[in-house]
């Protein structure tokens, strides 16, 4: 295993302390772990995400005005637990309540709702919204249902600049719905990444091979095949995404009124001639920024085939798998609300601009 | 512990459950590396190490006391505080659930213990939205509470019906391996979750026979 | 050879088309192949750089308002040529002529020679100011001098500054060598990397092995050892950085006057407690930048002990070898001038804030 | 070509010049993933792309015509603009210096090619301010010049004197190994650059060898 680290136990610790001192507008907190904007959420609406360690810049590079008010980081790949998200959350919001930002992997949903079952206890109004845009799979009842990727990311810094507008907190939390809504990812791998903990590769795949279709933790993909162009790596990620049929699933939601989690049928925009799109080509860790510049190039030529402009882009690293090779994509329709809140200014680690 | 005819424990007391948190952590330990490496080629490398630190986090947190619900509901929040992932919550929820009805109960007789199983089984049922046959830890779990109300019932002692309930348990954890997953990070893999072992139907099945052994060893 | 391409021969090419697309402030230029602001640097210095492709960002991702007016990228590793730099620093510059910034590999520094007299035949002011700034070689006469590393970041961004505040020719070119006489960086690589064009690694390492002293060529470093620890390699690193005597070499230089290159003896600083400094701790393109921040807490301690405060900070990939696993660290010693013109907005693709 | 007795050619004719660049242009090719091979170990991994990329575009820039200084210096600048790295300007120099006296030459004697060689030699030691014995493309050059020049002196016939350049050039080239180098992107690794042979020694040598080949194969 060839990393960067002192003690394959203490990583997340050992990183944490590291970018508590490289960011002085952020502030680490141990025991339990998360990571807040000084000062906290006050007059606003709080936002805080969190899942496994491991995707980084993901979340915690994501703290800061404008965006995230606290994240929670987990061991690598492992969903953070209840306490440090209450913790995290009470450390931030103030009277208007806390929207969390969840991917959809069975251990960060059944965490943020223990936690946000906490957090109501103790009087704090709190909605969880969750992300689920990755196009890679195509049913929900036999799975635990599409996982969370690139979208995350655009649904944190729109979310982050409306509760800067002073947004309340229902409003925000259909904001990021529909967000969720209007977001397809997909992604793939050209090598398998290695745990710290685990010391060797997750998965073994051979020096022709890839991976389609993979989420975000160096867990095995829906498809594999031999190694393609990429060219034709995008066209196949690119066309899942746009020529993905309207999803239908079941998303659980706190109901105020039952006091209770209720499954609501919650169903995905498809992509139509006209639309305009943010787009992320996100690289998984280990492969070269300028290799997604390739990825782009036909990106934008294959949306422009199916009628879709990309009028804003990410090319880069935004949500990660260790030091995984590979990339993914992820196409946000984009209206003139969502272009106005992800043009806002946003000052944190990962993301800047217009401050 | 009370023995019944041929000298095995006729109930498990506070301090009997206290030996299998221990005797359950050190199982864990050492086959850290084992759930970790099932959990590699289905899901994302980690089952080994999360359920370790979690049940490190149950021994500090343990109470001296031997009220069996104060002891469950112990380790039940320190593994929904130390574990994380999935099997934090569920297995969290498993205890905190089959907890509820032992506050103040010091022994567990046979019945008591079926009714524990039965809890903890609708506990994940209910935490996961899961059943049988999804390949997860509930194909150990729920073959293995079904066996222990079946001995028990045929009046076997508890020491018995445990063996019987482990031996459902490995069971049920070996007929993991040709389902295809429909719970969890496995069931992202579809047809190619197919051919490997659960992890946490395997780390569910070392918990159950630590209780077992704790039972068949007990002085 | 497991890389998102098409073709090894036109990867350069590929990338360039797609980093065109995906930044509407820059433009694309092929045949010769540079990338360049719009609109040029009409009054004002214009700060072009450039060299191998394959350590992007560097240079292109530098090309924006407050930094590089131009970049020409060479070949993967390999310098550009002079009719690329002779058309780049024509399409920029203004009357107020060019400041090339060259890295210390023979390729570059003779290919911008070459540029350079064929940019004064032709009427352009220019001066052509060299980085050398890896403390991993001691000696200049035995070898062909230390290379240019990640103080050529901060040279980019504080020169592009100063051009911006009106600065003349010689008070920039006189500015950057300051910074390089400032700055001193060191690198190490946990694995080698890929070439397009070869296929197979650089170099072989052994899993238990690393390379100290490594430039940004996959080339190998001037020592190979086991794999220790982060905090013990960043020991090293920082070490060597902070405890670098001053380094006496000849540096090239035009001489008006004599009409000829001349050489020009030169001296680094060395670093004394009480400074300050501005710190890279950068990434070599396969490394997590989660690492690196375990690396970022190690250097800040090792600075401190040295009386060196760290007051500025970049943590991520800002000058890569493909993807190689490993990080160089680079501190340049900040005085009042470099902070304000460092502290200046920018907006490239990869180095943005104040705008 | 004129040939002197024994049928071999006493002049390189500008027809002949461009039959070396031809089968130079060829032989790069064909080495192209050796000369990057040697460049791994002691460098970037890049020499013989940059070699092959460069000779293909002196293929496209050859002007029609027989005089053989316009000849030179078109590879000249085309390598100069196609190749990049430390071998671009090198070899440019080399033929941009060596060509200078030969504009509007049409045949090079012995004398001749003698001083080209010379002129080759001392273009790329004030571009790369570098000199023998510093592991570079010098240590196949300077024998080589000094071989052709004593050779032809001696009244060896064009042929046999270029076989005794690309001789030294090919000692020359193996010397290479065992020196530790003192210039180029080798010297970054001080001792350890001991034991490989140079990249760039090993493309002059291939360029010699294919002038020679061309002077023996001549009609
Ligand atoms: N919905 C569910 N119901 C019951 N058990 C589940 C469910 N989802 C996952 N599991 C169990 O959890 C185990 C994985 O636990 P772990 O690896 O610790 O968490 P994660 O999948 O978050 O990394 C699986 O092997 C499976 O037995
Ligand atoms: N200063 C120099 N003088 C003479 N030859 C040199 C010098 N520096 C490098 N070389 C030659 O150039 C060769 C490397 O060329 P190449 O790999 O194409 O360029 P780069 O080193 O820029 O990648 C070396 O093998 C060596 O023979
Ligand atoms: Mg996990
Ligand atoms: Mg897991
Ligand atoms: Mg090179
Ligand atoms: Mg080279």
């Amino acid at each position: 295993m060839k990393k960067l680290i002192n003690n394959a136990e203490d990583v997340t610790v050992e990183q944490l302390q590291g970018f508590g001192i490289a960011h002085s507008d952020i502030e680490v907190q141990f025991d339990p772990n998360f990571v807040n904007v000084v000062g906290g959420a006050k007059d606003r609406v709080a936002i805080v995400s969190g899942g496994g360690s491991g995707h980084e810049p993901l979340h915690g590079g994501y703290v800061g005005m404008g965006m995230l008010d606290a994240a929670c980081p987990g061991q690598v790949f492992t969903s953070p637990t209840p306490d440090q998200m209450f913790a995290a959350c009470k450390a931030v919001a103030g009277d208007q309540g806390v929207l969390q930002i969840v991917k959809n992997y069975t251990g960060d949903v059944l965490n943020f709702q223990m936690a946000a079952d906490m957090l109501r206890d103790d009087g704090i109004d709190v909605r969880n919204v969750i992300i689920d845009d990755d196009v890679a799979l195509k049913d929900s009842l036999y799975t635990a249902g599409r996982r969370g990727l690139g979208t995350t990311v655009i649904a944190e810094k729109v979310c982050g600049a409306a509760s800067q507008e002073g947004w309340d907190l229902d409003r925000i939390a259909a904001l990021c719905k529909k967000v969720n809504l209007y977001g397809k990812s997909m992604g793939m791998a050209l090598t398998s990444c290695t745990t710290p903990q685990k010391g060797s590769p997750t998965f073994d795949l051979g020096e022709q091979e890839m991976e389609i279709g993979i989420g975000i933790h160096g867990e095995p993909g829906i498809e594999r095949t031999a190694i393609k162009s990429a060219d034709e790596i995008t066209e196949i990620l690119a066309n899942h995404i746009l020529e993905d049929e309207a999803y239908t699933r079941n998303l659980s939601e706190w109901n105020a009124e039952k006091g209770e989690w209720v499954d609501v049928e919650t169903i995905d925009i498809t992509f139509e001639d006209g639309d305009e799109a943010i787009a992320i080509v996100n690289g998984m860790g280990g492969t070269p920024v300028s290799e997604l510049y390739t990825v782009y190039h036909k990106l934008a030529e294959v949306a422009g085939r199916h009628g879709v402009k990309i009028v804003r882009n990410l090319v880069g690293n935004y949500i990660t798998s260790l030091e995984m090779a590979g990339v993914s994509i992820t196409l946000v329709k984009a209206d003139d609300e969502i272009l106005r809140l992800y043009d806002a200014p946003v000052n944190t680690p990962a993301l800047r601009w217009g401050i | 512990m009370d023995r019944a005819m041929g000298g095995a424990p006729a109930v498990l007391t506070g301090s009997a459950v206290r030996r299998w948190v221990e005797k359950s952590a050190k199982v864990l330990a050492e086959n850290r590396a084992y759930l970790t490496d099932l959990d590699s080629p289905i899901g994302d490398a980690d089952h080994g190490n999360n359920m370790d630190r979690g049940y490190k986090a149950v021994l500090e947190k343990l109470p001296e006391s031997d009220d069996i619900g104060e002891l469950l509901k112990a380790v039940a929040m320190a593994l929904i505080s130390k574990v994380g992932g999935a099997a934090g919550p569920l297995y969290g929820t498993l205890f905190l659930q089959a907890s509820k009805p032992l506050t103040g109960v010091r022994e567990m007789d046979g019945a008591a213990l079926a009714q524990f199983f039965d809890d903890a089984v609708a506990g994940v049922k209910m935490r996961g939205r899961s059943d049988a046959g999804m390949k997860t830890m509930l194909d150990t779990l729920i073959p293995a509470a079904e066996a222990f109300r079946q001995a028990n019932g045929d009046g076997d002692d508890l020491a018995a019906a445990l063996r019987a309930a482990v031996d459902a348990a490995e069971a049920g954890m070996k007929a993991t391996i040709p389902m295809r997953a429909q719970r969890g990070r496995a069931s992202y893999l579809g047809e190619r979750s197919i051919g490997h072992q659960d992890p946490g139907a395997t780390s569910s099945y070392l918990i159950l026979q630590a209780l077992a052994d704790v039972v068949a060893e007990a002085p």
